[in-house]
């Protein structure tokens, strides 16, 4: 066998091992640790390695090429049509998904190593860690909706189960009661939604139904369920209160996972507007149902829609996280204002939206809003990170009772002084790059919204700087004189996404031109991902 | 008319259901409107599954000879999955009430709500 | 030799407009540059632990270092104290009851049933 | 919860073998009759409630570990990931690819009559056992426990 063969099989079969591979190794986990704790470790991380690997060689082949790749389970590869196969379609926008969920999944593992080692049932955290990992990874690859709402589920009961795993504490538990509510409901409203096109259509697969998207009465019903409940599942205001009580309660590490869930849920939005309605977009109906009244593109419609819930997300993000005392619920409300930018450039995109495609500000605002989606993965969740190395040390989340910590913990206070410059869009950070692509491309469209996205944005500076006051700066105080730094693992946890942080805020046009410039193309041009599934095209 | 009253049944589950999540105070009694919600859904699916004069979608089931209707069953595989999934939830969210009770001795939900503002 | 940098160095655009964060960080080096010079002008007979260094609070006696750090909560309290109107508001939309979490999700829902033209 | 009434003790016993054999009827018949894995599982994870209800979980934790019941609980999902693992490594190969079909011994025989021939369907009711032990397990875990909760709360009051 030679190099090439390997690497072909590799490829071939690798959109099926991204899924299989943490699966696999969620229910080897119990009887592996078993023997050995420390064995167990090097176990969960060599899996996200090899995991990490089949992402690799994937992602260089999508990016590079710009294919869509399918993979149909138990069967031929050859696609007939109708399609009513059980099958992965991996297009640019997928594969950038998969990686923000590797990142945020490898990472958290990594620091889980450190954080998570004087609790017990370690068994069952690093299990359902791998199976959120393979339910997030499922999420954003299938190409089947009926397997979205499936792998929406895993996510939800594993994240739910790992938000509760501090079973001591009543707050903990809270919160997942309340996630749990809302995700069930949500995922119900999915499923309802998806009965209803297959009712129609006959049909499951994305690429199929789209081709075949005619826009009925219950169509519209069908995207309102959609949209509403996978909004609700990203966290947009006013469905946004379970994601600061959950994010705020949950271990760190899970934290960080949960941010790549939250994104998966709104790549969801992101592929149910553009694709699977994509060509219905440009079609006009009419506003509360009046026959010769506002009559409205259906981008246009839901595009208004989409700014105005997305300027209501970042306002209330942001003056919520003003008055929070408590340090990881605050960094939840920045998250939910973070969100808020990600929605305005898919708001603005669906408002410029044209017959004959999207191109100019809308474009560059979408690109704006999926750059986001990676960056604010990173952002957010190095301030999760920093927020957990802070508790790990001190057993204190209370704003009002840390302090001075700067002075023990010097390498946790550089990185947090890193988040924050990245969170609030300074350069030269990540978080500059795609905020100034939103607000030069909203800019276009009205400058209301750049100048309310840009007050946002200070704000959130003001927020983070209260934070590094009342944590790192001030007089030593006695109860943390004995504070020690973190430990390695989670240091080097903090690191790689530091690092991440960096190179992109350094080099971002190589980033914007060769991963969200495919992903963004792929993701407007759903023709493009129908024909790949659908013989004979439209 | 007699076709509609699945789809009635669809509407009045889930109604209910949201009923009692959105005004019920009692944390079972919001589990319960969840389970209802999730079995109007089942509903509505097998009821999409129907076929007048079918029979059950087993292979060997068919009297040789005749060409009876089958029923579809991918929306009764649908079905099944989704009650999988509900029984997961289900026992998830019944966990949790047990440990909110341990914790707060209260199952009323205005009292669940150390997390506010 | 260099040319794999090529990609690396390009400019930022946005389609309106450009950045190039390269040139950024070196005028924001040579701004530090500036800042650290201006800095050696000062006053140079500064004596550490002189009465140079006590704080003079208007007459009033000095407190314990740890009692002078300003608490995470009250940092902005002029600003939450004259916007007390909306946060009078937002609080009472995150009051914590599950239910009214719930309640959001079915009001956004008949929102876009309305803007849809569902309704 | 304590044990129960003689009367419903006795009963248990007598029915709780007849359920089980049902459960592992429904179980292995999944792929001719309706049923399978989940639906066995749950009708063999429902005769383990019923003994739980009428001996007490106490009297159950005593003579089984629950973690022991996790570790099945697993073996059972790892068995259905490997069944699909296992079809990369033959001819043609794909993931979940059903690889024990035509041979004459292990469900490898192909339908050819109307008849309900079980020895049929390759992977399928190899699939079927393992997610049947995995719900049979991860159900009786799930009550298990969440009795002994309700218990030791009793306990508390």
């Amino acid at each position: 066998m030679s190099i090439e063969s390997i690497m072909g099989d590799l490829l071939v079969h690798a959109p099926a091992m991204i899924i299989a591979i943490p699966l696999l190794g969620a229910f080897l986990t119990p009887i592996i640790s078993r023997i050995n704790g420390t064995l167990r470790n090097v176990f969960v991380i060599s899996i996200m390695g090899l995991t990490s690997l089949f992402v690799g060689v994937l992602a260089n082949d999508i990016f590079t090429s710009r294919v869509i790749k399918t993979y149909v389970f138990g069967g031929s590869q050859e696609l007939t049509s109708p399609v009513v196969r059980i099958l992965l379609e991996i297009d640019a926008l997928s594969m950038f998904m998969a990686m923000i969920v590797l990142i945020v999944a490898f990472v958290a593992v990594i620091y889980s190593w450190g954080f998570m080692k004087e609790y017990t049932g370690l068994d069952k955290y690093y299990t359902l860690v791998l199976l959120m990992t393979a339910g997030m990874f499922g999420m954003v690859l299938t190409g089947d909706l009926f397997n979205f709402f499936v792998f929406l589920e895993i996510t939800s009961i594993a994240s739910c189960a790992l938000i509760a795993f501090w079973t001591t504490k009543g707050e903990s538990i809270e919160a997942a009661f309340k996630y749990i509510v809302i995700s069930a409901i949500g995922a119900l409203f999915v499923l309802f939604a998806i009965a209803i096109l297959y009712g129609q259509y006959n049909a499951l697969n994305i690429a199929t139904l789209a081709s075949v998207m005619k826009y009925t009465f219950l169509d519209k019903v069908a995207l309102v369920l959609l949209v509403g409940a996978l909004a609700m599942k990203a966290g947009i205001v006013p469905m946004h209160m379970w994601l600061p009580d959950s994010y705020g309660r949950a271990p760190a590490s899970v934290t960080l996972i949960l941010v790549g869930a939250t994104q998966a849920s709104l790549y969801g939005v992101f592929r149910v507007c553009f694709t699977l309605y994509g060509k219905s977009l440009s079609l006009t109906n009419n506003i509360l149902g009046l026959e010769d009244g506002f009559p409205l593109a259906l981008g246009t419609s839901l595009g208004i829609l989409v700014v105005l819930l997305a300027i209501v997300t970042m306002l209330v993000g942001v003056f919520m996280a003003l008055k929070q005392s408590d340090f990881k619920r605050l960094i939840g409300f920045a998250a939910v204002a973070e969100i808020g930018y990600m929605m305005l450039g898919l708001g603005v995109a669906l408002l410029s939206i044209e017959p004959t495609g999207l191109s100019g500000s809308g474009l560059m605002a979408l690109k704006g809003g999926i750059f986001h989606i990676f960056n604010d993965a990173l952002d957010i969740g190095l301030m999760f990170l920093v927020a957990g190395a802070v508790y790990w040390a001190t057993k204190e989340r209370s704003l009002d009772k840390l302090g001075g910590l700067a002075r023990n913990m010097k390498y946790t206070s550089i990185f947090f002084v890193i988040g924050l410059f990245a969170v609030a869009g300074m350069p030269p950070f990540n978080g500059f790059a795609s905020k100034l692509l939103i607000y030069e491309s909203v800019f276009q469209i009205s400058p209301i919204l750049s100048i309310v996205a840009i007050l946002s944005s200070i704000m959130l500076l003001a927020v983070f700087v209260k934070v590094f006051h009342s944590v790192f700066l001030g007089p030593a105080i006695p109860k943390f004189k004995n504070v020690k730094e973190a430990p390695i693992s989670l240091l080097v946890a903090m690191i790689i996404i530091s690092v991440l942080i960096v190179f992109i805020g350094i080099f971002p046009e190589m980033f914007l031109n060769n991963i969200v410039g495919p992903a963004t193309d792929a993701l407007v041009n759903y023709s493009g991902y129908i024909d790949a599934v659908v013989l004979g095209g439209m | 008319m007699i076709y509609n009253i699945p789809f009635i049944a669809v509407a009045a589950l889930i109604l209910i259901g949201l009923y009692a999540v959105v005004f019920k105070r009692n944390l079972i009694k919001i589990v319960i409107g969840i389970t209802l919600i999730e079995c109007g859904v089942n509903l509505f699916l097998i009821t999409l599954g129907y076929r007048e004069g079918g029979i059950a979608p087993i292979f060997t089931n068919l009297p040789s000879g005749t060409s009876a209707t089958m029923a579809l069953p991918v929306p009764q595989a649908l079905t099944l999955t989704s009650i999988v999934i509900g029984v997961a939830v289900l026992a998830l969210m019944l966990a949790l009430v047990v440990h909110i009770y341990r914790h707060y001795n209260t199952l009323d939900a205005r009292e669940v709500r150390r997390l506010k503002e | 030799m260099l040319d794999f940098l090529n990609p690396l160095l390009e400019t930022f655009k946005t389609g309106s407009g450009f950045w190039h964060p390269i040139i950024w960080i070196i005028v924001a080096v040579i701004a530090l540059l500036i800042a650290y010079i201006v800095r050696g002008f000062g006053n140079k007979n500064y004596k550490a632990d002189s009465g140079q260094t006590q704080s003079f609070l208007s007459g009033n006696p000095e407190y314990e270092k740890e009692q002078m750090h300003v608490a995470g909560s009250n940092v902005y309290w002029g600003f939450l104290e004259s916007l007390k109107w909306l946060y009078n508001i937002l609080n009472k939309m995150h009051n914590g009851y599950i239910n009214d979490y719930v309640l959001w999700f079915v009001v956004i829902l008949a929102i876009l049933f309305i803007v849809l033209g569902v309704i | 919860m304590t044990e129960m009434s003689k009367v419903v003790r006795t009963i248990t016993s007598l029915s709780f073998p007849f359920i089980l054999i049902y459960g592992l009827y429904v179980i292995a018949h999944g792929h001719l009759t309706p049923g399978g894995g989940f639906q066995g599982g749950a009708i063999v994870a429902s005769a383990l409630a019923m003994i739980i209800v009428a001996f007490g979980s106490k009297w159950v934790l005593d003579r089984i570990k629950e973690k022991n019941i996790s570790l099945l609980e697993s073996v059972g999902a790892i068995c259905f990931i490997l069944l699909a693992f296992f079809g990369l490594t033959y001819a043609d190969p794909v993931f979940f690819k059903n690889f024990v079909v035509d041979n004459p011994y292990l469900f490898g025989q192909v339908v050819t009559d109307n008849a309900a021939n079980i020895n049929t369907a390759g992977v399928i009711p190899l699939m079927n056992f393992a997610v049947g032990l995995k719900v049979i397990a991860g159900l009786f875990v799930i009550v298990l426990v969440l009795a002994y909760a309700s218990t030791a709360m009793e306990g508390k009051k």
